[in-house]
């Protein structure tokens, strides 16, 4: 199945995308997410472990099923605030 | 409560405002502005990014964190997003309590929190190039974050 | 630096308006306003009190200390006298540091010493009557503070 | 010889006045200037402990030496700042 997977700041950046399609087994995984992404963009293999997945705006361990309709993104390391 | 992503300059008085009420003795507040300076290099100017509606919810999780941990319930906080100046206020942060000792606490650990779990990301533009800085990778299995590398773009 | 005893209202903005400057990327503010409630009994209004001139010698000793611990040198305090109502804020103070962590610490060092060894006093008129709120008596050996108890006139 | 102490709060209440002058002997210390307030106001005794006493606007200790042209005051509990 096709998921559509947000990209914020680095990520954005080297996808080129705001959001991208990644193709997934049916009952995937984030980690499933993860070797797709991988494959597609290998940029992101050499700092997987640094980027997070969101399911439905929530951080999401690797066995976290995703389906065509969550909202998924792509979270690399984020400094909110300042000084 | 406040907790908010915003294009537009922050308000501090309308932060401070929103927490008015006889009891609240104790008021501390945060501002975070866009320093001339970072790890040694000049800085010119920033972007600010967010995925927007996760950084809202997650600054609601920060809320309901403070109310368990502290006690304290008045509290507002912005946050925000563009390209900012030497001096624009990047965060705002507002917590009234009873008692000084809890609105310390609160607003201590709202921006501390912020830094770790809210999704917003900072751009440097400086003398010597361009960076994310990338304070905190949030572990994909705790959801907490740990000590990550800036990358340079 | 602004120390300051003063019987005109307290302007934040002013404060931290005057800690302004492009290196400091942290501000931490802290309100101290008059409660409705003080000790499980109502407040009406209270009075403050001061020795001006020791005050505000003492203060600045305040901003010394912290410059010392903390690095910080950028801090602005002032603490209203005459009679004050409900909400009225009591003691404002500022300081900003080029990051947080200093900026907080500065802050909260500042308002719980003026609360140890700046002479300021506080009458408390409420629903059981008048009170002199005595928090610390000042140990005339070390010139260090030691808890006190309320005095009822 | 006579000194000038000014009285603050608590102390300014229970004296009736801004500042209040006492007789101590020559070479006088805090500790003199306590016994004659002692003396003179009966309502100091019974907590003398907590009242500090000011020399030239820095709290003192009962040796100091306290003289005619110095600035005295009588500092009761102090209660800066709220909350």
């Amino acid at each position: 199945m096709k998921i559509r997977v947000k990209c914020f700041a680095w990520a954005k950046e080297v996808t080129g995308e705001d959001e991208i399609d990644l193709e997934v087994p049916e009952g995937a995984t984030v980690a499933d997410l993860r070797e797709s992404l991988a494959e597609r963009f290998p940029v992101f293999s050499g700092r997987m472990e640094s980027i997070a997945v969101s399911v439905n705006q929530e951080f999401a361990g690797e066995g976290t099923p995703v389906d065509a309709g969550d909202e998924l993104g792509l979270i690399p390391p984020i400094s909110g605030g300042c000084a | 409560m406040i907790c908010r992503i915003t294009d537009s300059p922050i308000d501090m008085d309308e932060l401070t405002d929103s927490l008015d009420s006889p009891e609240l003795g104790g008021l501390c507040t945060f501002v975070g502005k866009v320093r001339n300076h970072s790890a040694g290099q000049g800085v010119t100017h920033l972007e600010y990014h967010a995925y927007p509606e996760m950084a809202e919810k997650k600054m609601r999780q920060v809320a309901e964190e403070i109310e368990e941990r502290f006690g304290v319930a008045h509290l507002a906080m912005a946050h925000r997003v563009g390209t900012l100046a030497i001096g624009d206020i990047a965060v705002g942060i507002a917590a009234a309590s009873a008692h000084r000792d809890a609105a310390f606490k609160a607003c201590r650990y709202a921006i501390d929190r912020i830094k770790q779990i809210v999704p917003i990301w900072k751009k440097e533009f400086g003398e010597d190039g361009v960076a994310w800085v990338e304070g905190c990778a949030v572990d994909a299995e705790t959801a907490e974050p740990q000590k990550a590398q800036n990358q340079r773009v």
